[in-house]
């Protein structure tokens, strides 16, 4: 049977070169990077290498990358170390209604923890107003945290406005880059980010290694208390063979982020034109344009999502209900909740995400399995187009 | 497939009784597209016997495989026996559920005795097995229903 | 020229065997453990299959283990999130001077967030005093952090008595045990430890993944928020090629165990022995029964570690001064000075850490350099024997 | 070793001017073992000349390195001018030092003040380089020494 795996926002495979540049870090160059002795300066040196090599995929200078265990710890740092700097400034935070769990669960700490939080909500394309953003701020507004690109719909949102008017409000600014990174040419000096989050396994390179830009001039306070690691900001021996593969990983990103975004983009409007022009009852959620370019999020009407996502893996095609970390529950989606999707038919929505293994064979053979299963589990349902919901 | 065993699996990928009956002699619905699982169950009811069941139901992997199988169950018993019928006997003929599942289980009984109260409605008869059931009492929102766990 | 790693403390290889099962899981098996198609449940199954080696490895039960990104993130959640767990009851902790900065900083954040802490000493040896232990409980005392085996001298504490004191009181016991899994049996059901740290890269697994023991019963707050991941108690993609590379390196250290802390200990007398007979004025520090297998940890007088340890590393041997995370610093050893070392003697000391790869011949080859630098470094110090400090 | 360059490392493995000199014209020691490094160094002065020069240093690599380059340095210069070295000349001359350690660099231009004071003392010379020198007031540990960076 065909393999499709059509969730590389969930994760992505890491790439033989990538992984080949790992390898020799968990064996003979294994040194702890804060060793003195030259196994462990060597460590130290291409550990600096790996993080110049980050900081250029975001246009940031080396010592403005920090090293964290995954995108979700770079946004508790962020969130959370922001309001604990700035507490004597005030107690309100900015976000919005369709952050990844990982913002939303450290802003819902904060505010059992004194803190007051706005969610700003999205458009019916899934993009923030910022009309509504700037009415939000308060005297005491400390923080604005917006994603770069959403999860599940891929939509992106205003950054570099986002960025002025926080400044111009002398408030600090977080972007939630996971998805973004590696998808869309980004330069933090020129968006005027002052923190953004970032994973390596979300652009080819290896789960449980993420990190976190900080500004040069911000001293976010530790989230991680310990040894000296990370310039003192956060404490644990390094993921040496990880930041390595974060290192390679962003390097290939770099180089390749033109040719990237075209073809998956073309791939991408290639899948959903082929599905709505075959498949009755469907429907692209959120922004066509201001999109991640390998994100399609469809609903299939009078379907449930996860009968459809069994019956595409009983045919070797993997794809999610929305984010893979909340799959397991069954809320629907927040995010298609905020741009009014009615929750009937969020149940019938599932995110495809195209990747760089991705070929237009795979996108052929998943619209080919899609007829015939959508087919079936409609011919299965209690609702339809004639009988209504 | 981890998460659902073969048995499921198997109901879920072949449902057995899909389908709608004509002149139906009982028809009863459980659940909502809100919640994310609603199954329609029509009856063919002959000398207090169920001949016949079919289902249509939307809803996730468990839900079908549930309808599927306790409408298997139901098909040759009698009425009294088919409303004696509980979620834990169509979790234990599916060999189980997972934990955040198993609510499913509850849709296809409730939705039987929603049928069974049509026909009993429509026929003017009387059955032990629906002692104090109400079909409107027992609104889907409240008893079963959107029962989402975090 | 011969390397000869003896730094086992700082960071151990990655053992083949682990890597070999390690390497599927970045490229074929990269599924996200949270996703429901059959890439993602498998890759769920094998994740739980290595908890439950590392479970075993501590005689714990699968459930009760949480993976982390390190040892320091295992300290920082059992010490804060205790706090944080049990702040009504209380706002008292009781820890040792001779801790991991791990738990010393995460200790000293909360004394700026309103806690008290009390740092008990150890006698000469390296060992607490339980009656000091026990004199230091309030009835606002809420948790006694206690390493297990300290990572600069080796030596191992009473933790089953500690258990049991913390028990009678009725207070949360968690023992930093990153250097003590692998070189010790270890039973918590049999210790009565409620939390317990570990970490992957002590072990002849990969950097970058740690654990927590939690007891069953004990709902410690999370530490990262986001994703349902870890029983939704760790939020994160889980770091599947490191989780399953601790799972086996678990699973080698467990069948392995006897034998490692016999060969060990017997490597780490002649070792001592040796450098003791063939060098004046060199003396053990920490207790030589109640000690880590491959630990020696050594003050030469008259001279300064860390000119000793360069010497060393350019006759290619590896080993530190004391803790590898603090060793860009010029802090003299907070462990030596509890066990009352005098400062200018501190200076002197170097920590030697054997492993499963040290062979009898590394240590000659060892001690042959040592008597020749020892001697030139002597030479040109200005302090000495005749002439004393 | 990236810690330190290649200068750095070679006068640390193979230092310059070890020793002591027998019945030297002055002699000076800096730092103290508690803190991590002491110097004492002998000077031969002919001619208001320093002809020779030889130090002994408890410490690390820096402190050795530091201590080796001075006494080069001041071999075959007048006393005035081997008082103007400066710890900055030290470094330069090392080509320098990782920041955490370049305090290390004044051990060797306090000892050599030290041993020509001892010198002047001595012999009832001045030197400008001395005015305001005072070995007891500028005790170690206030001035350089166990500054101590966490
Ligand atoms: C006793 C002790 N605790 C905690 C740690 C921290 O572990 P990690 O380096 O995995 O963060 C270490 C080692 O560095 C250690 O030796
Ligand atoms: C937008 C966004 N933020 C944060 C995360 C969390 O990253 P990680 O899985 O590396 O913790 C993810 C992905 O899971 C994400 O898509």
């Amino acid at each position: 049977m065909r393999r499709v795996y059509l969730d590389y926002s969930a994760t992505t495979p890491v790439k033989k070169i990538v992984l080949d540049e790992m390898i020799p870090y968990f064996t003979e160059k294994f040194g702890n990077p804060s060793s003195l002795y030259e196994l462990g300066a060597s460590a130290k040196t291409d550990l600096n290498i790996s993080r110049e090599k980050v900081a250029k995929l975001i246009g940031a200078s080396e010592r403005e990358i920090y090293f964290t265990s995954c995108g979700t710890e770079a946004d508790n740092w962020a969130v959370i170390g922001s309001a604990r700097l700035k507490k004597k400034y005030g107690n309100h935070i900015i976000t919005t209604k369709i952050e990844h769990h990982a913002i939303l669960h450290s802003c819902e700490y904060l505010e059992k923890n004194g803190y007051e939080v706005t969610y700003i909500g999205v458009d019916e394309k899934g993009i923030v107003n910022l009309k509504e953003l700037e009415d939000a701020i308060t005297s005491n507004t400390i923080l604005i945290s917006i994603m770069f690109a959403n999860n599940e719909i891929g939509t992106i949102q205003p950054i570099k406005e986002i960025g002025e008017i926080a400044k111009k409000h002398n408030i600090l600014f977080h972007t939630d880059a996971v998805q973004a990174v590696g998808n869309v040419d980004i330069n933090v000096k020129e968006l005027g980010v002052d923190m953004l989050s970032m994973s390596a396994h979300k652009i080819y390179g290896p789960k449980g290694i993420g990190a976190l830009y900080i500004r040069k001039g911000l001293i976010l306070p530790s989230y991680m208390n310990g040894g000296a690691q990370e310039n003192k900001r956060r404490a644990g021996t390094e993921n040496l063979a990880g930041i390595v593969g974060f290192g390679k990983a962003a390097e290939l990103a770099k180089e390749g982020l033109d040719e990237h975004i075209k073809k998956i983009t073309s791939l991408r409007n290639y899948f959903i034109k082929e599905v709505l022009d075959k498949i009755p009852n469907v429907y692209v959620n959120g922004d066509l344009e201001k999109r991640l370019p390998g994100n399609a999020n469809l609903t299939f009407e009078f379907i449930e999502g996860e009968a459809l996502l069994l019956y595409l893996d009983m045919n070797g095609i993997s794809v999610s209900t929305g984010s893979a970390c909340s799959s397991a529950s069954l809320v629907p989606s927040h995010v298609l909740d905020a741009i009014g999707i009615p929750v009937e038919k969020i149940h019938g929505s599932l995110r495809f995400s195209i990747g760089d293994f991705t070929t237009k064979e795979d996108l052929d053979y998943t619209v080919e399995v899609l007829i015939k299963v959508v087919d079936k589990l409609r011919s299965i349902s209690s609702v339809s187009n004639e009988k209504g919901w | 497939m981890a998460m659902y065993n073969d048995k499921v699996m198997d109901h879920f990928m072949n449902p057995h009784n899909v389908g709608e009956i004509e002149n139906a002699d009982g028809i009863g619905t459980y659940g909502s597209p809100i919640c994310g699982d609603m199954m329609k169950i029509s009856l063919k009811i002959e000398d207090d016997k169920i001949v016949d069941a079919k289902f249509k139901t939307f809803g996730c992997g468990s839900a079908i495989a549930s309808s599927s199988v306790a409408t298997d169950m139901i098909i040759g018993k009698s009425v009294e026996e088919a409303l004696a019928l509980t979620n834990k006997d169509v979790l234990d003929e599916l060999g189980g559920l997972p934990a955040i599942k198993e609510h499913c289980s509850v849709l296809a009984d409730h939705a039987i005795r929603s049928a069974v109260y049509d026909y009993a409605q429509k026929t003017g008869k009387t059955y032990k097995g629906l002692e104090g059931f109400d079909p409107n009492e027992d609104e889907h929102e409240h008893e079963h229903g959107c029962q989402i766990e975090e």
